[in-house]
Protein backbone atom coordinates (compact mmCIF):
# COMPACT_ATOMS: atom_id res chain seq x y z
CA UNK A 1 0.00 0.00 0.00
CA UNK A 2 1.21 3.03 -1.11
CA UNK A 3 -1.15 6.28 -0.21
CA UNK A 4 -0.31 9.79 -0.82
CA UNK A 5 -1.89 13.07 -0.50
CA UNK A 6 -1.03 16.81 -0.99
CA UNK A 7 -3.77 18.75 0.10
CA UNK A 8 -5.49 21.76 1.87
CA UNK A 9 -7.94 19.05 4.05
CA UNK A 10 -6.85 18.23 7.57
CA UNK A 11 -6.37 14.05 8.09
CA UNK A 12 -7.19 11.47 11.11
CA UNK A 13 -4.08 10.53 12.36
CA UNK A 14 -5.77 7.44 14.13
CA UNK A 15 -7.64 6.32 10.92
CA UNK A 16 -3.71 6.69 9.08
CA UNK A 17 -2.50 4.09 11.46
CA UNK A 18 -5.50 2.30 11.48
CA UNK A 19 -4.93 1.18 7.55
CA UNK A 20 -1.47 0.69 7.91
CA UNK A 21 -1.89 -1.80 11.52
CA UNK A 22 -4.51 -3.91 9.07
CA UNK A 23 -1.62 -4.63 6.75
CA UNK A 24 -0.42 -7.77 8.27
CA UNK A 25 2.84 -6.86 9.75
CA UNK A 26 4.59 -6.54 13.10
CA UNK A 27 5.52 -3.09 13.53
CA UNK A 28 3.79 0.71 12.07
CA UNK A 29 5.66 3.75 13.01
CA UNK A 30 4.88 6.84 12.17
CA UNK A 31 5.56 10.56 12.61
CA UNK A 32 3.22 14.05 12.41
CA UNK A 33 4.30 16.98 12.40
CA UNK A 34 2.54 19.75 13.66
CA UNK A 35 2.34 23.76 13.42
CA UNK A 36 4.13 24.75 16.53
CA UNK A 37 3.32 28.47 18.17
CA UNK A 38 5.21 30.66 20.02
CA UNK A 39 7.05 33.86 18.89
CA UNK A 40 3.51 35.45 18.08
CA UNK A 41 3.30 32.81 15.04
CA UNK A 42 -0.36 33.44 14.07
CA UNK A 43 -0.06 31.65 10.51
CA UNK A 44 1.50 29.98 8.47
CA UNK A 45 0.95 29.28 4.70
CA UNK A 46 2.50 26.50 3.08
CA UNK A 47 3.06 27.01 -0.87
CA UNK A 48 3.72 24.04 -3.25
CA UNK A 49 4.54 23.41 -6.72
CA UNK A 50 1.64 21.38 -7.94
CA UNK A 51 2.76 19.56 -10.77
CA UNK A 52 5.66 18.06 -9.21
CA UNK A 53 4.87 17.72 -5.45
CA UNK A 54 3.26 13.98 -5.77
CA UNK A 55 5.74 13.26 -8.12
CA UNK A 56 8.59 13.83 -5.80
CA UNK A 57 7.57 12.61 -3.02
CA UNK A 58 6.38 9.30 -5.14
CA UNK A 59 10.29 8.91 -5.70
CA UNK A 60 10.55 9.56 -2.30
CA UNK A 61 8.22 6.65 -1.38
CA UNK A 62 9.83 4.47 -3.91
CA UNK A 63 13.12 4.61 -2.14
CA UNK A 64 12.20 3.76 0.69
CA UNK A 65 10.61 1.00 -0.50
CA UNK A 66 14.19 -0.10 -1.83
CA UNK A 67 15.70 0.16 0.69
CA UNK A 68 13.75 -1.87 3.55
CA UNK A 69 11.00 -4.36 3.39
CA UNK A 70 7.75 -1.73 3.66
CA UNK A 71 4.03 -3.23 3.85
CA UNK A 72 2.80 0.48 3.79
CA UNK A 73 3.56 3.70 2.88
CA UNK A 74 1.41 6.91 3.63
CA UNK A 75 2.60 10.41 3.18
CA UNK A 76 0.25 13.18 3.72
CA UNK A 77 1.16 16.66 3.35
CA UNK A 78 -1.00 19.64 4.04
CA UNK A 79 -0.63 22.63 1.98
CA UNK A 80 -2.09 25.85 2.25
CA UNK A 81 -3.22 28.34 5.16
CA UNK A 82 -2.50 26.63 8.54
CA UNK A 83 -2.07 27.41 12.65
CA UNK A 84 -0.59 26.52 15.45
CA UNK A 85 -1.78 23.55 16.21
CA UNK A 86 -2.55 21.97 13.16
CA UNK A 87 -1.39 18.73 11.24
CA UNK A 88 1.23 19.89 8.84
CA UNK A 89 2.37 16.41 7.76
CA UNK A 90 2.03 13.07 8.51
CA UNK A 91 4.78 9.86 7.46
CA UNK A 92 3.63 6.44 8.23
CA UNK A 93 5.30 3.08 7.58
CA UNK A 94 4.23 -0.86 7.86
CA UNK A 95 6.91 -3.65 7.71
CA UNK A 96 7.42 -6.71 9.46
CA UNK A 97 9.69 -5.87 11.92
CA UNK A 98 10.45 -2.86 13.74
CA UNK A 99 13.40 -1.25 12.30
CA UNK A 100 12.32 -1.42 8.55
CA UNK A 101 9.41 0.42 10.17
CA UNK A 102 11.07 3.08 12.19
CA UNK A 103 14.48 3.67 9.88
CA UNK A 104 11.78 4.46 6.81
CA UNK A 105 9.36 6.61 8.83
CA UNK A 106 13.35 8.65 9.84
CA UNK A 107 14.46 8.63 6.45
CA UNK A 108 11.07 10.14 4.81
CA UNK A 109 10.44 12.70 6.94
CA UNK A 110 14.03 13.77 6.24
CA UNK A 111 13.57 13.59 2.48
CA UNK A 112 10.61 15.21 2.63
CA UNK A 113 11.67 17.91 4.21
CA UNK A 114 14.93 18.84 2.02
CA UNK A 115 13.48 17.28 -1.27
CA UNK A 116 9.57 17.86 -1.57
CA UNK A 117 8.77 21.16 -2.97
CA UNK A 118 6.92 23.08 -0.06
CA UNK A 119 8.01 26.57 1.11
CA UNK A 120 6.00 27.55 4.49
CA UNK A 121 5.67 31.30 5.00
CA UNK A 122 4.54 32.41 8.51
CA UNK A 123 2.73 35.23 9.25
CA UNK A 124 3.47 36.69 12.91
CA UNK A 125 1.42 39.25 15.63
CA UNK A 126 2.63 42.17 14.86
CA UNK A 127 2.08 42.13 10.97
CA UNK A 128 5.52 40.87 9.83
CA UNK A 129 6.03 37.54 7.70
CA UNK A 130 9.05 35.78 6.61
CA UNK A 131 9.22 32.77 4.56
CA UNK A 132 11.20 30.16 6.53
CA UNK A 133 14.92 29.62 5.78
CA UNK A 134 15.80 26.01 5.26
CA UNK A 135 17.83 24.74 7.71
CA UNK A 136 21.38 23.00 7.40
CA UNK A 137 20.48 20.64 10.19
CA UNK A 138 18.11 19.15 7.93
CA UNK A 139 20.49 18.68 5.41
CA UNK A 140 22.82 17.24 7.77
CA UNK A 141 20.12 14.96 8.98
CA UNK A 142 20.18 14.15 5.49
CA UNK A 143 23.80 12.78 5.33
CA UNK A 144 23.44 9.46 7.60
CA UNK A 145 20.89 8.47 4.66
CA UNK A 146 23.64 8.86 1.96
CA UNK B 1 9.13 27.10 -29.28
CA UNK B 2 8.60 28.45 -25.59
CA UNK B 3 10.13 27.68 -22.11
CA UNK B 4 8.03 27.87 -19.37
CA UNK B 5 9.42 29.50 -16.15
CA UNK B 6 7.64 28.99 -12.44
CA UNK B 7 8.42 30.72 -9.68
CA UNK B 8 8.03 29.85 -6.12
CA UNK B 9 8.10 31.45 -2.77
CA UNK B 10 10.28 34.45 -2.08
CA UNK B 11 11.67 34.25 -5.37
CA UNK B 12 8.21 34.74 -7.26
CA UNK B 13 7.24 37.96 -4.70
CA UNK B 14 10.90 39.48 -5.78
CA UNK B 15 9.52 38.92 -9.42
CA UNK B 16 6.18 39.81 -8.81
CA UNK B 17 5.08 37.20 -10.82
CA UNK B 18 3.90 33.56 -10.72
CA UNK B 19 5.69 32.29 -13.85
CA UNK B 20 5.84 33.29 -17.66
CA UNK B 21 6.78 32.04 -20.98
CA UNK B 22 10.12 32.59 -23.09
CA UNK B 23 11.51 32.00 -26.04
CA UNK B 24 13.14 28.53 -26.19
CA UNK B 25 16.94 29.43 -25.68
CA UNK B 26 17.75 26.27 -27.27
CA UNK B 27 18.86 23.01 -25.82
CA UNK B 28 22.26 23.58 -24.96
CA UNK B 29 21.49 26.91 -22.83
CA UNK B 30 22.17 25.63 -19.18
CA UNK B 31 19.52 26.26 -16.35
CA UNK B 32 22.23 28.92 -15.48
CA UNK B 33 21.95 30.72 -19.22
CA UNK B 34 18.55 30.88 -18.89
CA UNK B 35 18.75 32.73 -15.21
CA UNK B 36 21.43 35.31 -16.05
CA UNK B 37 19.36 36.43 -18.90
CA UNK B 38 16.38 36.69 -16.27
CA UNK B 39 18.81 38.12 -14.10
CA UNK B 40 20.09 40.73 -16.32
CA UNK B 41 16.35 42.12 -16.45
CA UNK B 42 17.29 44.21 -13.53
CA UNK B 43 14.70 44.84 -10.48
CA UNK B 44 13.27 42.40 -8.88
CA UNK B 45 14.52 39.59 -11.63
CA UNK B 46 18.03 40.54 -10.07
CA UNK B 47 17.06 40.96 -6.66
CA UNK B 48 15.17 37.11 -6.72
CA UNK B 49 18.82 36.00 -8.45
CA UNK B 50 21.46 37.67 -6.55
CA UNK B 51 22.26 34.95 -4.20
CA UNK B 52 22.07 31.42 -6.25
CA UNK B 53 23.21 29.92 -3.15
CA UNK B 54 19.41 30.32 -1.78
CA UNK B 55 18.44 29.18 -5.29
CA UNK B 56 17.19 26.23 -6.73
CA UNK B 57 16.20 24.96 -9.95
CA UNK B 58 13.69 21.96 -11.14
CA UNK B 59 13.58 21.37 -14.84
CA UNK B 60 10.78 19.14 -15.75
CA UNK B 61 10.00 18.76 -12.58
CA UNK B 62 13.42 17.26 -11.27
CA UNK B 63 15.63 19.23 -9.42
CA UNK B 64 18.65 19.76 -11.49
CA UNK B 65 21.81 21.93 -10.83
CA UNK B 66 22.32 24.75 -12.67
CA UNK B 67 25.27 23.43 -14.95
CA UNK B 68 22.32 21.35 -16.57
CA UNK B 69 21.13 21.71 -20.76
CA UNK B 70 17.69 22.88 -20.85
CA UNK B 71 17.43 20.37 -23.14
CA UNK B 72 13.93 19.51 -24.86
CA UNK B 73 12.31 20.49 -21.44
CA UNK B 74 9.31 22.85 -21.45
CA UNK B 75 9.47 23.73 -17.68
CA UNK B 76 11.75 25.54 -15.79
CA UNK B 77 10.70 26.49 -11.79
CA UNK B 78 13.37 27.93 -9.77
CA UNK B 79 12.59 28.72 -6.21
CA UNK B 80 13.95 29.01 -3.06
CA UNK B 81 15.66 25.52 -0.67
CA UNK B 82 12.46 23.59 0.32
CA UNK B 83 10.87 24.22 3.92
CA UNK B 84 7.96 21.73 3.84
CA UNK B 85 7.67 18.83 5.97
CA UNK C 1 3.06 14.18 30.19
CA UNK C 2 3.93 10.31 31.32
CA UNK C 3 1.22 8.17 30.55
CA UNK C 4 1.87 4.58 31.14
CA UNK C 5 -0.78 1.65 30.85
CA UNK C 6 0.39 -1.90 31.24
CA UNK C 7 -3.35 -3.97 30.85
CA UNK C 8 -5.39 -6.70 29.25
CA UNK C 9 -7.63 -4.05 27.42
CA UNK C 10 -6.73 -3.25 23.36
CA UNK C 11 -6.33 0.51 23.21
CA UNK C 12 -7.24 3.43 20.55
CA UNK C 13 -4.16 4.66 18.56
CA UNK C 14 -5.53 7.16 17.45
CA UNK C 15 -6.27 8.83 20.53
CA UNK C 16 -2.70 8.05 21.80
CA UNK C 17 -2.03 10.41 19.23
CA UNK C 18 -4.07 13.14 19.20
CA UNK C 19 -3.19 13.38 23.09
CA UNK C 20 0.75 13.86 22.18
CA UNK C 21 -0.47 16.56 19.01
CA UNK C 22 -1.67 18.47 21.47
CA UNK C 23 1.09 19.16 24.10
CA UNK C 24 2.48 22.33 21.96
CA UNK C 25 5.01 20.19 20.32
CA UNK C 26 6.48 20.62 16.38
CA UNK C 27 6.60 16.44 16.22
CA UNK C 28 4.98 13.47 17.36
CA UNK C 29 6.04 10.06 16.31
CA UNK C 30 4.63 6.55 17.17
CA UNK C 31 5.53 3.16 17.05
CA UNK C 32 2.71 0.21 17.29
CA UNK C 33 3.44 -3.35 17.41
CA UNK C 34 1.04 -5.92 16.09
CA UNK C 35 0.94 -10.02 16.51
CA UNK C 36 2.02 -11.45 13.48
CA UNK C 37 0.00 -14.46 11.92
CA UNK C 38 1.96 -17.42 9.85
CA UNK C 39 3.51 -20.46 10.72
CA UNK C 40 0.23 -21.36 12.13
CA UNK C 41 0.17 -18.60 14.86
CA UNK C 42 -3.44 -19.20 16.74
CA UNK C 43 -2.65 -17.00 19.58
CA UNK C 44 0.09 -15.38 21.89
CA UNK C 45 -0.39 -15.06 25.89
CA UNK C 46 1.92 -12.38 27.16
CA UNK C 47 2.80 -13.08 30.88
CA UNK C 48 4.44 -10.22 33.04
CA UNK C 49 6.03 -9.43 36.38
CA UNK C 50 3.21 -7.00 37.66
CA UNK C 51 4.90 -5.45 40.38
CA UNK C 52 7.85 -4.62 38.56
CA UNK C 53 6.65 -3.88 34.99
CA UNK C 54 5.37 -0.64 35.44
CA UNK C 55 8.26 0.63 37.69
CA UNK C 56 10.75 -0.72 34.89
CA UNK C 57 8.64 0.82 32.34
CA UNK C 58 9.14 4.08 34.42
CA UNK C 59 12.74 3.99 34.42
CA UNK C 60 12.77 3.46 30.79
CA UNK C 61 10.61 6.43 30.30
CA UNK C 62 12.33 8.28 32.83
CA UNK C 63 15.84 7.93 30.69
CA UNK C 64 14.12 8.95 27.69
CA UNK C 65 13.24 12.39 29.43
CA UNK C 66 16.59 12.41 30.54
CA UNK C 67 18.07 12.14 27.02
CA UNK C 68 15.61 14.28 24.69
CA UNK C 69 13.77 16.61 25.66
CA UNK C 70 10.16 15.55 25.81
CA UNK C 71 6.76 17.08 26.09
CA UNK C 72 4.95 13.62 26.30
CA UNK C 73 5.69 9.90 26.45
CA UNK C 74 3.04 7.43 26.16
CA UNK C 75 4.07 3.94 26.23
CA UNK C 76 0.73 0.92 26.38
CA UNK C 77 1.92 -2.65 26.48
CA UNK C 78 -1.10 -5.28 26.76
CA UNK C 79 -0.55 -8.24 28.61
CA UNK C 80 -3.11 -11.85 28.87
CA UNK C 81 -4.22 -13.50 25.72
CA UNK C 82 -3.52 -12.13 22.04
CA UNK C 83 -4.28 -12.72 18.69
CA UNK C 84 -2.80 -11.96 14.80
CA UNK C 85 -3.47 -8.41 14.34
CA UNK C 86 -4.36 -7.41 17.70
CA UNK C 87 -1.84 -4.56 19.05
CA UNK C 88 0.55 -5.46 21.62
CA UNK C 89 2.42 -2.37 22.19
CA UNK C 90 2.29 1.81 21.99
CA UNK C 91 4.97 3.76 21.88
CA UNK C 92 4.42 7.78 21.55
CA UNK C 93 6.63 10.74 21.99
CA UNK C 94 5.79 14.37 21.38
CA UNK C 95 8.70 16.60 21.61
CA UNK C 96 9.36 19.94 19.72
CA UNK C 97 11.62 18.82 17.05
CA UNK C 98 11.48 15.95 14.82
CA UNK C 99 14.38 13.99 15.56
CA UNK C 100 14.02 13.83 19.72
CA UNK C 101 10.54 12.54 18.97
CA UNK C 102 11.71 9.71 16.60
CA UNK C 103 15.06 8.91 18.12
CA UNK C 104 13.18 8.41 21.64
CA UNK C 105 10.56 6.64 19.95
CA UNK C 106 13.11 4.09 18.76
CA UNK C 107 14.60 4.30 22.16
CA UNK C 108 11.79 2.92 24.04
CA UNK C 109 10.53 0.39 22.11
CA UNK C 110 14.34 -1.16 21.85
CA UNK C 111 14.71 -0.80 25.51
CA UNK C 112 11.01 -2.44 26.29
CA UNK C 113 12.05 -5.13 24.10
CA UNK C 114 14.71 -5.72 26.74
CA UNK C 115 14.50 -4.25 29.77
CA UNK C 116 10.65 -4.60 30.88
CA UNK C 117 9.53 -7.97 32.33
CA UNK C 118 7.11 -9.48 29.59
CA UNK C 119 7.01 -12.72 27.97
CA UNK C 120 5.35 -14.60 24.91
CA UNK C 121 4.50 -17.82 24.24
CA UNK C 122 3.06 -18.86 21.32
CA UNK C 123 0.11 -21.56 20.63
CA UNK C 124 0.16 -22.52 16.91
CA UNK C 125 -2.98 -24.85 15.07
CA UNK C 126 -0.75 -28.25 15.40
CA UNK C 127 -0.89 -27.59 19.22
CA UNK C 128 2.39 -27.42 19.89
CA UNK C 129 3.28 -24.22 21.97
CA UNK C 130 7.01 -22.21 22.75
CA UNK C 131 7.85 -19.64 24.34
CA UNK C 132 9.34 -17.05 22.24
CA UNK C 133 13.34 -16.79 22.43
CA UNK C 134 14.60 -13.73 23.44
CA UNK C 135 16.66 -12.53 20.24
CA UNK C 136 20.39 -11.61 19.85
CA UNK C 137 19.56 -8.57 17.29
CA UNK C 138 17.86 -6.76 20.49
CA UNK C 139 20.45 -7.19 22.30
CA UNK C 140 22.30 -5.65 18.95
CA UNK C 141 19.58 -2.68 18.32
CA UNK C 142 20.56 -1.24 22.15
CA UNK C 143 23.86 -1.53 21.53
CA UNK C 144 23.88 2.09 19.50
CA UNK C 145 21.83 3.55 22.57
CA UNK C 146 24.81 3.36 24.63
CA UNK D 1 12.99 -13.99 58.22
CA UNK D 2 11.63 -15.30 54.65
CA UNK D 3 12.54 -14.52 51.40
CA UNK D 4 9.79 -14.56 48.49
CA UNK D 5 11.13 -15.85 45.13
CA UNK D 6 8.67 -15.81 42.20
CA UNK D 7 9.36 -17.87 39.12
CA UNK D 8 7.95 -16.07 35.43
CA UNK D 9 7.59 -18.31 31.50
CA UNK D 10 9.54 -21.16 31.44
CA UNK D 11 11.05 -21.05 34.57
CA UNK D 12 7.72 -20.91 36.25
CA UNK D 13 6.86 -24.01 33.98
CA UNK D 14 9.55 -26.13 34.92
CA UNK D 15 9.27 -25.32 38.31
CA UNK D 16 5.59 -26.49 38.49
CA UNK D 17 5.14 -23.16 40.67
CA UNK D 18 4.49 -19.51 40.27
CA UNK D 19 6.38 -18.97 43.63
CA UNK D 20 7.56 -19.53 47.18
CA UNK D 21 8.94 -18.34 50.66
CA UNK D 22 12.35 -19.92 51.33
CA UNK D 23 13.90 -19.20 54.75
CA UNK D 24 16.31 -15.93 54.06
CA UNK D 25 19.78 -17.26 53.23
CA UNK D 26 21.01 -13.87 55.05
CA UNK D 27 22.55 -10.89 53.88
CA UNK D 28 26.03 -12.01 52.32
CA UNK D 29 24.55 -15.25 50.23
CA UNK D 30 24.54 -14.03 46.49
CA UNK D 31 21.33 -14.33 43.97
CA UNK D 32 23.56 -17.28 42.50
CA UNK D 33 24.02 -19.32 45.91
CA UNK D 34 20.00 -18.93 46.32
CA UNK D 35 19.77 -20.68 42.60
CA UNK D 36 22.21 -23.06 43.20
CA UNK D 37 20.52 -24.37 46.87
CA UNK D 38 16.97 -24.56 44.80
CA UNK D 39 18.69 -26.31 42.00
CA UNK D 40 20.53 -28.81 44.50
CA UNK D 41 17.04 -30.00 45.00
CA UNK D 42 16.83 -31.98 41.50
CA UNK D 43 13.45 -32.19 39.48
CA UNK D 44 12.14 -29.36 37.98
CA UNK D 45 14.55 -26.98 40.01
CA UNK D 46 17.63 -28.63 37.97
CA UNK D 47 16.05 -28.01 34.62
CA UNK D 48 15.09 -24.87 34.97
CA UNK D 49 18.74 -23.75 35.83
CA UNK D 50 20.52 -25.88 33.81
CA UNK D 51 21.62 -23.22 31.74
CA UNK D 52 22.25 -20.18 33.52
CA UNK D 53 22.84 -18.01 30.01
CA UNK D 54 19.11 -18.68 29.47
CA UNK D 55 18.37 -17.19 33.28
CA UNK D 56 17.96 -13.78 34.65
CA UNK D 57 17.23 -12.27 37.87
CA UNK D 58 15.46 -9.37 39.61
CA UNK D 59 15.94 -8.28 43.57
CA UNK D 60 13.02 -6.43 44.29
CA UNK D 61 12.21 -5.39 41.13
CA UNK D 62 15.27 -4.57 39.51
CA UNK D 63 17.49 -6.57 37.41
CA UNK D 64 20.57 -8.02 39.33
CA UNK D 65 23.81 -10.21 37.83
CA UNK D 66 23.79 -13.22 39.96
CA UNK D 67 26.65 -12.52 42.34
CA UNK D 68 24.62 -9.73 43.53
CA UNK D 69 24.05 -10.00 47.66
CA UNK D 70 20.69 -10.88 48.72
CA UNK D 71 20.84 -8.52 51.37
CA UNK D 72 17.67 -7.16 52.91
CA UNK D 73 15.88 -7.57 49.56
CA UNK D 74 12.30 -9.55 49.86
CA UNK D 75 11.74 -10.57 47.01
CA UNK D 76 13.79 -12.54 44.38
CA UNK D 77 12.28 -13.14 40.50
CA UNK D 78 14.14 -15.67 38.41
CA UNK D 79 12.98 -16.05 34.47
CA UNK D 80 14.00 -16.27 31.24
CA UNK D 81 15.04 -13.30 29.33
CA UNK D 82 12.41 -11.00 28.54
CA UNK D 83 10.59 -10.78 25.00
CA UNK D 84 8.07 -8.43 25.14
CA UNK D 85 7.56 -5.17 23.10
Amino acid sequence: MKHIRVGGEDFDTGTCLQELEALGGGGVASFTGIVRGGNGLISMRLDHYPAMTEAQIGKIVDEACARWPLLGVTVIHRVGELHPGDRIVFVGTASAHRGAALESCAFLIDWLKTSAPFWKKEHFEDGHSDWVEARAEDDTALERWK
Amino acid sequence: MQLSILYFAWVREAIGNDGEAIDHPGDDATVADVIAALSARGGGYAQAFADMTRVRAALDHAFVPFETPIGKAAELALFPPVTGG
